[in-house]
């Protein structure tokens, strides 16, 4: 196996919050001791429910926000220790496409203003090669050029998502984060945007960190799926794996509690109780032990740790081995 | 643009506002009178068609001061809000979005100035460091500083959290560009909508002092120094204060109508934008 | 909690800049104190006796020590301590600010829900008008025509409070508060913020209920509304403390304002420090109850959340 | 399943809003009905006016600047001309609305005892004595965990899950007999989402009340309703029950939706897609508003807008290829 593209070593984001009247500072961990590689040229789809974690994850790996500890290895350099200058540099082969279209465009910006921004901050070509290289972005994302006097407001959710994927691969970076860049948009629009994300892989060589709550979106766009839950990674394997030979319970009540679009399916609803666990007072051991039904003794006591179950399908859970 | 023209608060408030600036602007068109003239046997006339706005109780021709006095408070007025604008919004947005010690120390420093009752460190300031038109800049615009300050750093809190700017820093872009680029002109709008509610302020303070007897020493006529002129002989003879308090009020009515007319077309915008 | 340690920078802050500023007054207090004949020598004792020769950081020092036990130094037109002076005057214009803030306040949100709930329609648009209107008016110039009609027409008020002896307390008072509420800037803020709620879903949610309009206003709607609107009641408190100084001119009550003009006007300027601070003082103390009063009236705040994050 | 009687009746409702200078069309002749005891799907992606309908069943939208035509019949009478006052003793009584932000659905500055007591106490559903016991019952019934402690919470105080439970408890204050639920679990965790869902179906078992769900999520349609209605750019284009919908769709929008949403089952690495943009209800086309994005699109699509015609037993839809076009494979 090659050096993986992306390693990110036991990565970890502790927020503090000085709870209302009490002065001394509460806080939570958001992402918990996290570790996973990531290929050259795959499609990794990291899979949770809101407050897992898993875009605090996201921005991590950009170091887009500073973490508390462990490290992201872009190839054999860890970006996290990067001085200000180098870092710089790195941000070109390392973009990202946010979840809301309407809020990652500046409204003040003609869309001209915000594909040139990438190239003028690194000094890009010369006024002609970045016509050029706009032109061709926006081929390849199948935008029509005389938008670009238009301003952001003035086109659709679907076309701005198009315009934020031309933006982030104006630098022709080697990797792409997708935070829930599709969730914000009407179904039609979605598969769209989704196709448009495998071909843009295809023809550029990309590698994706594709984040989503939708499993099925996961599913169909990623080669390898990592499961988190309470800021930890809980289950990690291949996508066809991961669905024909589900470990973790909790990837079980995930895939029973999807609504399946086919009113003659008898799918048994395995319905989990209550909620995820408040962050502030997380639970003793694992932290899905209170909504599982095959807790032992041993699940409240002791975090499980990542273990390979055979074929590289890694699980955290103490059922396994005993 | 045109949908600005519609707004019936802009309108009314921009007409009033052109209306005085242009009587101030050709005022030695407008009358023949020396502001400064005494001339003690005509004192105290009332309204008529000599001097249609009757004379002071130095005989001074009371039309004439105000057109003139509107210079003065006009441009201090405008002079310090400008000074409270270019400060505040840039204090703000730094603050805003930098955070940090930057940010306890100048919200402290905030907090010390909102202490003051505009007026008050007004008076402060102006018996300090004496009321020349510069100085005057400094005693009004200072205590309007904290208006702008809190609304730039809202703003600025706000729009640092959006995708735009992450989108910016991922790119490589620094601190600096961002501010510059992406979280000032975001802020400007929003503080641009008090600016005129701001002069308005200005105006009231400028009027205040003048009435107190601290404004701009004489003979150069401020409305407020009008209106303190006429104040001994408010009852026996009212139309030296009434009119120069008219003016003040209008112009300040003038400028909150421009703020309002500018609040509503701007805030459907972003309140959409926002509520989206 | 807080936001009361943010209190003590805010006064330590303000007793500096009130110290350095009236530091930076041109020509000496002592001559103007002694008047221009007193001899070098009696200035130089002066000096000496007030610590007026030691450089400006000792004498901060000594000026700190003295605040922490109340003295604000000495009152050079009333030859007496500047902390007894201001005290003496201080219950006027609380009492002046209070019956405004108050009355002013009540005034304003009913106007303001009643605008708010007929919206677009005639009394919106006439409490919009009037309170635009009243907005601009300085507050000089309100109460030069309270005055007029008040007291020279109807004779109802004296044309100056402290002229006449033994008045009923009302009588003084009426002229002023009557200033703060018609100059009142509460009622737009009470109905804007009214509208803006009435946009949230929780509304939308009420009315699917079945829950009548008035209920909807009054129950749902106003109790929101009431942070926003102590928020600015606070502010309107400062405002009224800085309107202060103008009204107690204009109708002559003897109050910490007026009490300031004349310092300023015979350059007493160990009174105009005291003043100041406090006044300065005051303010932050009624900011911090804005706050603490906000805080109280919004859950949010008062009851630590477990929601979600 | 409905008992065949007739609880609500939409008459070719048509629905308009001026905005600035455009007329927003949102809703283009409507035409449904709702029996006792159905549990009806509403279908359709953002903008297709499947949301401003049921409000204005409702009468949720204020008329102006809403322009409501054609009429909404309930109990007998047409809802869209009552009063106000007249239409609050309907809201809420017999039909109640739930939506979809729990977050901001409750007063943040009123406890959740005191929420469900004013909907308790507005319609005279329970006497002042025994309310507070009601709201407890209620609590039992949407499944919230040790509810009495509950009741003095503020809604911050809640996830989002619960807030939604809160939102149905209080919906079913005064016995409905229609119950709208607009998106009801688009904001929740799909795990959360599956609890409401299974609530939702119990509740309606329990209390036989008809209830309507509007979601942009076909999943969430296939488990819990019995018929389905797809709306596209105000009108509805396709109306089935949901085995024949989903077996043997008719119209375009609905095979291409089908096809190009990815599940857990899909194999292929492309997903089927529909062309074009969401429609811009403020500049529809003339012909058929689906006929820019339509495969099949023909002349006649083009300047004829389609009739809703029933093409199959209860299987109604709105395009002249109706039964032409082979679902399977798009």
């Amino acid at each position: 196996m090659a050096e993986p593209f992306i390693r990110i070593e036991n990565l970890t984001k502790r927020f503090s919050i000085s709870a209302g009247k009490r002065i001394r500072k509460t806080g939570f961990t958001a992402v918990n001791n996290v570790s996973l590689n990531i290929e050259r040229g795959e499609v990794f789809g990291l899979v949770g429910e809101s407050g897992c974690g898993k875009s605090t994850l996201s921005l991590l790996v950009l170091r887009l926000l500073e973490a508390n500890g462990g490290a992201v290895y872009h190839g054999d350099t860890n970006i996290l220790e990067l001085p200000r200058r180098k870092m710089r540099r790195i941000r070109r082969d390392m973009q990202i496409v946010f979840q809301d279209p309407y809020d990652s465009l500046d409204p003040r910006f003609t869309l001209e203003r915000i594909m040139n921004e990438p190239l003028q901050i690194h000094r890009w070509g010369t006024g002609a090669e970045r016509e050029a290289r706009i032109d061709e972005l926006f081929a390849a994302v199948s935008l029509d050029k005389q938008q670009l006097k238009r301003y952001p407001h003035q086109l659709s959710g679907g076309q701005r998502q198009r315009l934020c994927i031309a933006r982030s691969l104006a630098l022709s970076p080697g990797f792409l984060v997708c935070d829930e860049a599709v969730s914000a948009l009407d179904v039609s629009i979605q598969a769209q945007i989704l196709n448009l994300l495998l071909d843009l892989k295809d023809e550029f060589g990309l590698t994706y960190l594709f984040i989503s709550h939708n499993l099925a979106v996961v599913k169909f766009v990623s080669d390898r799926i990592g499961v988190m839950y309470f800021g930890k990674i809980v289950e990690l394997a291949d996508t066809d794996e991961l669905f024909d030979n589900v470990l973790h319970p909790y990837t079980a009540a995930l895939l029973s509690a999807v609504p399946d679009p086919d009113p003659f399916s008898e799918k048994k609803r395995d319905i989990l109780p209550s909620g995820v666990p408040s962050l502030i007072d997380p639970p003793g051991g694992c932290a899905f032990h209170p909504r599982c039904k095959y807790a032992g003794e041993r699940c409240a006591r002791e975090s499980p740790e990542l273990r390979d179950a055979g074929r590289g399908h890694l699980v955290a859970c103490h059922r396994l081995e005993c | 643009m045109e949908a600005i023209l519609k707004n019936k608060f802009f309108v009314i408030g921009g007409g009033i506002v052109l209306i005085i600036s242009l009587l101030v602007l050709f005022a030695p068109l407008l009358t023949s009178y020396d502001y400064g003239a005494v001339d003690l046997p005509n004192k105290q006339l009332p309204p008529g068609a000599e001097h249609i706005m009757g004379t002071d109780l130095y005989g001074r021709d009371v039309w004439c001061r105000i057109i003139y006095g509107g210079r003065v408070s006009l441009t201090v007025a405008l002079g310090s809000t400008a000074v409270a604008l270019v400060v505040g919004t840039m204090l703000g947005a730094l603050s805003g979005y930098v955070r940090g010690t930057l940010d306890f120390v100048l919200d402290r420093v905030n907090d010390v100035l909102m202490a003051f009752p505009m007026l008050l460190f007004s008076l402060v300031i102006g018996v300090v460091l004496g009321s020349s038109m510069k100085n005057m800049f400094l005693s009004i615009g200072i205590p309007i500083i904290p208006m702008f300050y809190r609304i730039a750093r809202a703003t600025a809190m706000s729009v640092g959290g959006r995708s735009y700017v992450l989108a910016a820093r991922a790119m490589g872009g620094g601190r600096m560009r961002v501010i510059l680029r992406h979280i000032i002109p975001n802020v400007l709008p929003h503080t641009l909508v008090i600016l005129s509610s701001a002069i308005g302020g200005a105006i009231l303070a400028e009027a205040s002092l003048g009435f107190l007897g601290f404004g701009i020493p004489q003979p150069t006529p401020s409305w407020g120094l009008i209106a303190n002129d006429g104040k001994t002989y408010m009852f026996s003879h009212p139309w030296t204060t009434a009119f120069a308090g008219a003016f003040i009020a209008l112009t300040i009515l003038g400028f909150n109508l421009l703020g309002d007319g500018l609040r509503d077309w701007l805030d459907p915008k972003i309140r959409t934008a926002a509520k989206r | 909690m807080s936001r009361l340690l943010l209190a003590v920078p805010a006064m330590l802050g303000v007793f500096v800049v009130v110290f350095f500023v009236i530091r930076m007054l041109p020509g000496d207090s002592a001559e103007a104190m002694l008047g221009a004949s007193a001899t070098d020598a009696q200035i130089e004792t002066y000096r000496a006796a007030h610590g007026l020769d030691k450089p400006a950081p000792v004498q901060f020092w000594i000026a700190l020590k003295n605040l922490f036990r109340g003295d604000l130094g000495d009152s050079l037109s009333h030859y007496r301590p500047v902390l007894s002076v201001v005290l003496e005057r201080l219950p006027s214009t609380i009492e002046l600010a209070a019956y405004g803030i108050v009355l002013g306040s009540v005034f304003a949100v009913i106007l303001g829900v009643v605008a708010a709930s007929f919206r677009g329609r005639w009394p919106d648009l006439i409490i919009t008008a009037y309170s635009t209107f009243g907005m601009s008016l300085p507050t000089f110039y309100i109460g030069l025509w309270i005055l007029m009609v008040f007291a020279v027409k109807l004779d109802v008020i004296p044309v100056s409070a402290s002229a006449v002896e033994g008045l009923p307390r009302w009588k003084t008072l009426f002229g002023p508060v009557l200033t703060i509420v018609v100059g009142g800037s509460l009622v737009r803020t009470t109905r804007s913020a009214i509208l803006e709620i009435l946009e949230e879903d929780f509304i939308r949610t009420a009315r699917a209920k079945g829950v009548p309009k008035a209920l909807i206003l009054f129950r749902h709607a106003l109790g929101n509304a009431l942070i926003p609107i102590i928020t600015m009641v606070g502010y309107g408190l400062a405002v009224s403390f800085g309107g202060a100084i103008v009204l107690e001119t204009v109708f002559g009550r003897s109050g910490v304002g007026k009490l300031l003009i004349d310092a300023i006007t015979v350059r007493d300027y160990p009174l105009v420090q005291g003043t100041t601070f406090v006044i300065a003082l005051f303010m932050i103390v009624a900011n911090l109850l804005t706050d603490v009063a906000a805080g109280f009236a919004d859950p949010r705040i008062r009851v630590a959340g477990a929601g979600e994050l | 399943m409905s008992d065949g009687q007739r609880l609500l009746e939409i008459k070719d409702l048509r629905i308009s809003f001026s905005v600035g200078e455009d007329t927003v069309r949102a809703v283009n002749g409507v035409s449904l009905t709702l029996d006792r005891g159905e549990a009806l799907g509403v279908v359709g992606e953002s903008g297709c006016g499947k949301s401003v309908t049921f409000s204005s069943v409702m009468g949720l939208l204020p008329s102006p600047p809403a322009v409501i035509e054609g009429e909404i019949v309930f109990d007998g009478r047409d809802v869209t001309k009552l009063s106000d006052r007249q239409m609050r003793r309907v809201r809420g009584k017999d039909i109640a609305m739930i939506f979809q932000e729990p977050m901001r659905s409750l007063n943040p500055v009123m406890r959740i005892g005191n929420q469900i007591v004013e909907a308790l106490l507005l319609h005279g559903a329970v006497s002042r004595g025994q309310v507070w016991t009601r709201a407890l019952e209620l609590l039992k019934l949407v499944e919230v965990p040790d509810a009495p402690s509950r009741l003095h919470c503020y809604p911050h105080q809640l996830s989002g899950g619960l807030r939604q439970r809160i939102m149905i408890a209080m919906a079913l204050a005064s016995q409905p007999r229609i119950l709208l639920a607009d998106e009801p679990t688009t904001a929740l965790d799909v795990t959360i989402q599956a609890q409401i869902l299974e609530l939702l179906k119990r509740v309606q078992r329990e209390t036989g009340m008809s209830i309507v769900i509007i979601t942009h999520d076909l999943g969430v349609v296939a488990d819990i309703v019995d018929n389905v209605a797809v709306f596209y750019a105000g009108v509805i284009v396709e109306k089935a029950d949901k085995y024949s919908l989903f077996r043997s769709p008719m119209h375009p929008y609905t095979i291409g939706l089908l096809n190009c949403i990815p599940t857990l089952q899909t194999k292929r690495k492309r997903l089927y897609v529909i062309e074009g943009n969401i429609p811009d209800p403020a500049r529809l086309p003339i012909g058929c508003a689906f006929s820019p994005r339509c495969a099949y699109a023909t002349e006649r699509c083009l300047t004829e807008k389609p009739e809703t015609r029933e093409c199959a037993p209860g299987h109604f839809c709105a395009c002249h290829l109706a039964g032409q076009i082979d679902p399977l494979n798009p």
